[in-house]
């Protein structure tokens, strides 16, 4: 695991009148805003000068960092790595979390998490760990019980021990949720990604459930290939968790759909 | 009987104006097969176009029994066309449809019960010999049996008159023969009245009563078979019974003449009766002795010897109803 | 094996493809009969209001073929369908699943299925049409009982093609919330890295692809005479 | 001069055999043009394509000038290709290329300097007549140019043969009579031995010097034009001078010959002979009197009146080198 | 007007149009460019390792058309798409953007036109071919002589077809990390509501789908003397 010390030769390689370029693929909100924050305002003066390719889908930045078109990135969980890790053996290392996205339950239909009626359609996000954080979401809400890591939409429907309200789920690509959220009467919930909320001009009025921030797991963090932290890979990581970076999100995401963790 | 009457047909191509029918009139009485020949560009498809009505004619009419056609209204074309019943090229019959249904065609249209339909399907077909055909497509059938399946399919409407459009050209020979024999026969049971547009000349000699020259938009030259032929200047003469080859390169001396005798006359022995009227011998060089229609033809090149007393033996052979054409004289 | 251990123990498999299998037929089924009934007028229009045709109307003819069929075709069907989904929300209510992304499957398809029926009625020989004209036919019957039973063989080749191309667009709607095996594949296969789901989802759908065309090839050669 | 020897050529299909060539056999000398007519089926195609070798011969062989093409090997059939020029139907032009280009294509094959080729595509452009088409495509040409543009480039590898497989089956008459008449030159200027392969007499009558009738892969009738014509029973003779129509209806009574003659007694005056000879009237009923090649050929049917002497009148004939066929007898 | 202004405004026409456009042309270009150098030979190679071709080959035939093109063609392109990211990872170094798309893009349309092209080329003559066999030339020479310039117009119009069926794949690529207009189209355009980039991204699609027509056309005319 890599942590944000540096080292001096490191400080001693980066030169702010000839910056190093650190190619970083990341979502587009936040984390690009929080770059781009850092690119603008902290990167200059440390020596770095960040290149950074906005990414909406959450394979190719893996993908991308392992085939050296990326040197990090910038846009994951530790629950997913480990998962992204396990199924194609990547061999990467990250740094400390930079900040949680909480997931958020939005109901058009439902004032209250515990109106929800039998058979409700329930929009959810295709890849294995958000669906899952999704899914313990509704669980900590008391719409399903006993889940267990391995449980997906897949094997929750028609299991109704698990899924007692016999909640019907579709899942769909993470920035695809609010849109089809916007658009469907049909969905009765639809967990969708902090990161989202403001893009989409969600009405938080119609948020019945949120995951909580206080010990989140989910925290967002700098991810490199392992052995590969370079200097200013290592600078990065530091500025990411400057007191500079923690007012600039609290400040810039005031309806709590971005928190720092740090 | 079919009367066309000075009809005229222009197209506007551009800012140029093509006249295709410039002029043509015609009269066939009923139960007579007529001939229309015509080269390239003649006007021939043109006519057919403006007989059939899918084309209006610029002005002119055409009457089938007195009952004007071209000049009906719009509303009327329809039961009008049913008038002239019409044999194509390719037979252009419906691929998805048998024998009987293709045949059945014309009365489906006009929505004739189903019983009356068979009848008189079942007989067309025996008149066109394909009776054990009935089921078959047209693929399953030969060059010449779908064109007695167009046949038969053009006179399911009654027509009054039989228009064939180049009925023969896409068959071989003997397949030609047959259908032309079949035409004619059909001619005579139902004594319509047939029109038949063609390229060849030997559709005209074998079939016809009397032809018509198209050219150039215009009927240029006219007549029964019999007479057309007869008239050694005409164009219609020359391409029916033309003089096979050229004259050999060496002649022995004296006068070429090429004569033209028809009709009874022909089956006179007129080579012997020069022989032996003026004691000398007479050589055929070419030529052929034909029987078209009803009518013996013969187009022969003779060749008298030198000393022959020229005058006289044109005389004696104008007198006995001869053409007679010097070639060469020596 | 572990593939075939996989294979049986799969719930992607065992429960999913299944219904996901009956989804994509619904899918096909749906937007393929709606294609045909309004492509093919449309095909027919296109061939009779062009110049030569039985009923020439240069202004709807520049309107149907140069304006909605060549433009609609010209839209790659990605970009068709993510901008439709509004559409399927107004006209059936949702944007999720096999129903929703019929409506874009079938506004996607029409134009190439009518450009293929007017393709195919065009092959119909000027003198069979002369013929049926000259017998004397109205427009309607030469539509009904020369144009259309004439090249049938090619509207039905036409019909193959537009339900094989709508299986292919079939699977790409199941990345934006249409269901089907795309949505299998995408979802379970992709998402999941689950190799097996992928590898029995693209089985399943060659052998759709197969059996659509040797059943569409033996129909169109049963009902060729020519 | 090209040999065939027992070709034979049998094709499998399924567990079905089918002898397409069943013993060919053929000897042309140099310089002459031979036609090989034959029916649908007969094996012509077949004929074409093991001469070409484009199929290779079950058995047999083919010579040019005494050297062998069809057992040589496979690496040598391409020069052996080169012996006999080709001459297609539908000229089976190159649309992409220009006339010179399409003459130049086979000398293009061997790698022959640009230059050369030049030379070599002007002198066969002017050979055929299109030396002001030489920038001109395929499609710009008409059947007949293309059909002259096949004839270039099918002497530009100075074969020795010239194989003509239906050369002028899809032109019209006129440009038939252009096309034979340089075929005819050609082999006069190049002394090039040529097959012709058709199905149309008149090819055969205006352009060969001999003749062979291929039936279901036999050679069945085979001989110089004069010899087959001259044999009244002969299958050539009737489908290349045949009896125009059929007898009339009614005629005169009388005994009815069918006359075949040839060559010098043609130009003799044979009717008249007779009438003087025994005093009485010919009467032509049908026939035809044409020259083919370098001879005269007349095929008359006569009528004598009754009581003639028809022993004495038939011994008469045959002196006189004339064959006669008696048709009926009253 | 509203729509007027975003024009000049909308940062995702004003700054990311141009640069989406390029990298379509890109992928486009790069993805053609493979497709004919490897779908041409393989074009000429169904045609002649089949029955009654220049150099009959069974079982080469069978492996490349009834496996090869015809399993690839009927694979929908959005699942071959998905299942061919990590190659395209392995090939060229990156998944993401216009060169990466190009390798699924590639994969993707050579057995289509493969397929084009052997029917362009079994649409010359066989008395073409003959003649040339009868004048002495080898097999290559055939090819190279008679069957590829006798079918170039056939060949233009296969590709510009193909070039087409890019440019709509090219869109769809653009949902998974391919670059290029289908990507701005649908994260802009899609996700973010903005139906100015929308239309005027599928106004630069169809335009571009046109010319490549006109284009093609006007080319194939060219080389077309038959
Ligand atoms: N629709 C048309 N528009 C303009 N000109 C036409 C049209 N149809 C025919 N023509 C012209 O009218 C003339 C007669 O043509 P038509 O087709 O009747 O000749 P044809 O005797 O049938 O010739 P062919 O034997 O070649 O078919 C020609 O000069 C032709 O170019
Ligand atoms: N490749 C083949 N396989 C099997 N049988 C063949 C083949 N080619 C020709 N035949 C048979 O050989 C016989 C001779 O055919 P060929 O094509 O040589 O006749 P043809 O004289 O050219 O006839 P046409 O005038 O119709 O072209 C026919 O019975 C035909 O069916
Ligand atoms: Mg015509
Ligand atoms: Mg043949």
């Amino acid at each position: 695991g890599g942590g944000a010390a540096t080292t001096p030769s490191a400080e001693a390689t980066l030169d702010p009148a000839n910056p190093t370029v650190v190619k970083v693929g990341s979502s587009p909100i936040p984390q690009a805003k929080i770059l781009q924050y850092i690119d603008d305002n902290l990167a200059k003066d440390a020596g770095i000068d960040l290149e950074i390719t906005e990414i909406d889908d959450y394979l190719t930045p893996n993908i991308a960092l392992d085939d050296k078109t990326l040197d990090a990135n910038y846009f994951q969980t530790e629950a997913y790595l480990a998962d992204q890790v396990k199924s194609k053996g990547y061999k990467f290392e990250h740094g400390k979390g930079i900040h949680v996205e909480p997931l958020t339950v939005f109901s058009k239909t439902f004032k209250d998490i515990a109106d929800v009626t039998e058979g409700s359609v329930v929009l959810l996000n295709n890849d294995p760990v958000n669906q899952l954080r999704g899914l313990r979401v509704l669980e900590s809400a008391g719409l399903l019980t006993g889940l267990e890591d391995t449980d997906s939409a897949l094997l929750l429907d028609g299991d109704d021990v698990k899924n007692p309200k016999k909640l019907v789920f579709k899942e769909v690509n993470s920035e695809q949720v609010p849109k089809f959220y916007a658009e469907d009467k049909t969905i009765g919930l639809a967990v969708i990604n902090g990161n989202y909320i403001v893009q989409a001009k969600l009405n938080l009025d119609e948020v019945v459930a949120q995951e909580s921030a206080i010990d989140n797991p989910n925290a967002n963090f700098l991810t490199w290939r392992e052995g590969e932290e370079t200097p200013a890979i290592a600078k990065l990581e530091e500025l990411l968790h400057s007191d500079e970076v923690r007012d600039y999100i609290k400040k810039t995401w005031t309806d709590g759909s971005v928190v720092p963790a740090f | 009987m079919i009367t066309v009457t000075d009809l005229r047909k222009v197209y506007q191509q551009g800012d140029r104006t093509v006249v295709a029918l410039d002029g043509v009139s015609l009269h066939v009485e009923a139960g007579q097969i007529h001939g229309i020949i015509g080269h390239s560009g003649a006007g021939k498809s043109t006519l057919v176009r403006c007989l059939t009505l899918l084309d209006r004619p610029t002005s002119g009419s055409v009457a089938v029994n007195n009952k004007e056609l071209a000049n009906v209204s719009d509303t009327d074309l329809r039961t009008a066309r049913r008038r002239i019943g019409m044999v194509f090229q390719h037979a252009n019959l419906m691929d998805s449809r048998t024998t009987a249904q293709n045949v059945a065609f014309p009365l489906e249209l006009i929505g004739t019960p189903k019983s009356t339909i068979n009848e008189k399907v079942s007989a067309l077909l025996e008149l066109v010999g394909l009776t054990n055909f009935a089921d078959a497509y047209p693929s399953q059938l030969s060059g010449g049996q779908r064109q007695r399946v167009g046949i038969a399919r053009a006179l399911s409407s009654d027509p009054d008159v039989l228009l064939c459009d180049e009925p023969t050209s896409a068959l071989d020979p003997k397949t030609t023969d047959e259908i032309l024999a079949l035409i004619k026969s059909v001619r005579d049971r139902l004594n319509l009245t047939v029109l038949i547009i063609t390229h060849e000349m030997n559709v005209v000699k074998q079939a016809c009563d009397s032809v018509s020259l198209l050219e150039a938009g215009r009927i240029v030259e006219h007549g029964d078979i019999e007479k057309v032929v007869a008239n050694p200047a005409g164009r219609l003469s020359q391409a029916l019974l033309p003089m096979p080859g050229d004259l050999p390169a060496q002649l022995p001396a004296g006068t070429v003449l090429d004569l033209l005798y028809s009709g009874a006359s022909a089956a006179e022995p007129i080579i012997s009766s020069i022989s032996r009227t003026f004691n000398l011998d007479v050589n055929v060089l070419a030529g052929s002795v034909e029987n078209l229609g009803e009518h013996q033809f013969a187009h022969l090149r003779i060749q008298l010897p030198e000393g022959s007393d020229i005058n006289a033996i044109t005389a004696h052979l104008i007198a006995n109803g001869v053409a007679v054409t010097l070639k060469e004289a020596k | 094996m572990d593939f075939f251990n996989d294979l049986m123990t799969n719930p992607g498999i065992t429960k999913a493809m299944w219904p996901a299998f009956l989804e994509t037929l619904q899918m096909v089924g749906i937007s393929g009969l709606f294609t045909v009934v309004v492509g093919l007028p449309l095909g027919i229009l296109l061939l009779n209001t062009a110049k030569g045709g039985l009923t020439p109307n240069r202004g709807l003819n520049v309107l149907l073929s140069g304006i909605i069929v060549n433009i609609t075709r010209s839209i790659p069907f990605a970009i068709l369908m993510v901008s439709l989904i509004p559409l399927a929300s107004a006209l059936v209510g949702t944007s999720l699943g096999p129903i929703a992304a019929s409506v874009s499957l079938t506004i996607g398809t029409i134009p190439f299925f009518a450009r293929l029926v007017e393709t195919a009625l065009r092959d119909v020989s000027a003198g069979k049409i002369d013929a049926a004209l000259v017998m004397g036919s109205t427009r309607m019957q030469v539509v009904r009982k020369v144009l259309v039973p004439e090249a049938m063989p090619g509207i039905i080749a036409a019909t193959t093609t537009t339900l094989v191309t709508l299986i292919g667009y079939s699977a790409m709607a199941g990345l934006v919330g249409g269901g089907g095996l795309g949505r299998l594949a995408y979802n379970y296969g992709f998402q999941r890295y689950d190799a097996t789901i992928m590898i029995v989802t693209i089985v399943i759908i060659v052998l759709l692809v197969q059996i659509v065309q040797v059943l569409g090839d033996w129909f169109a050669r049963l009902v060729d005479h020519r």
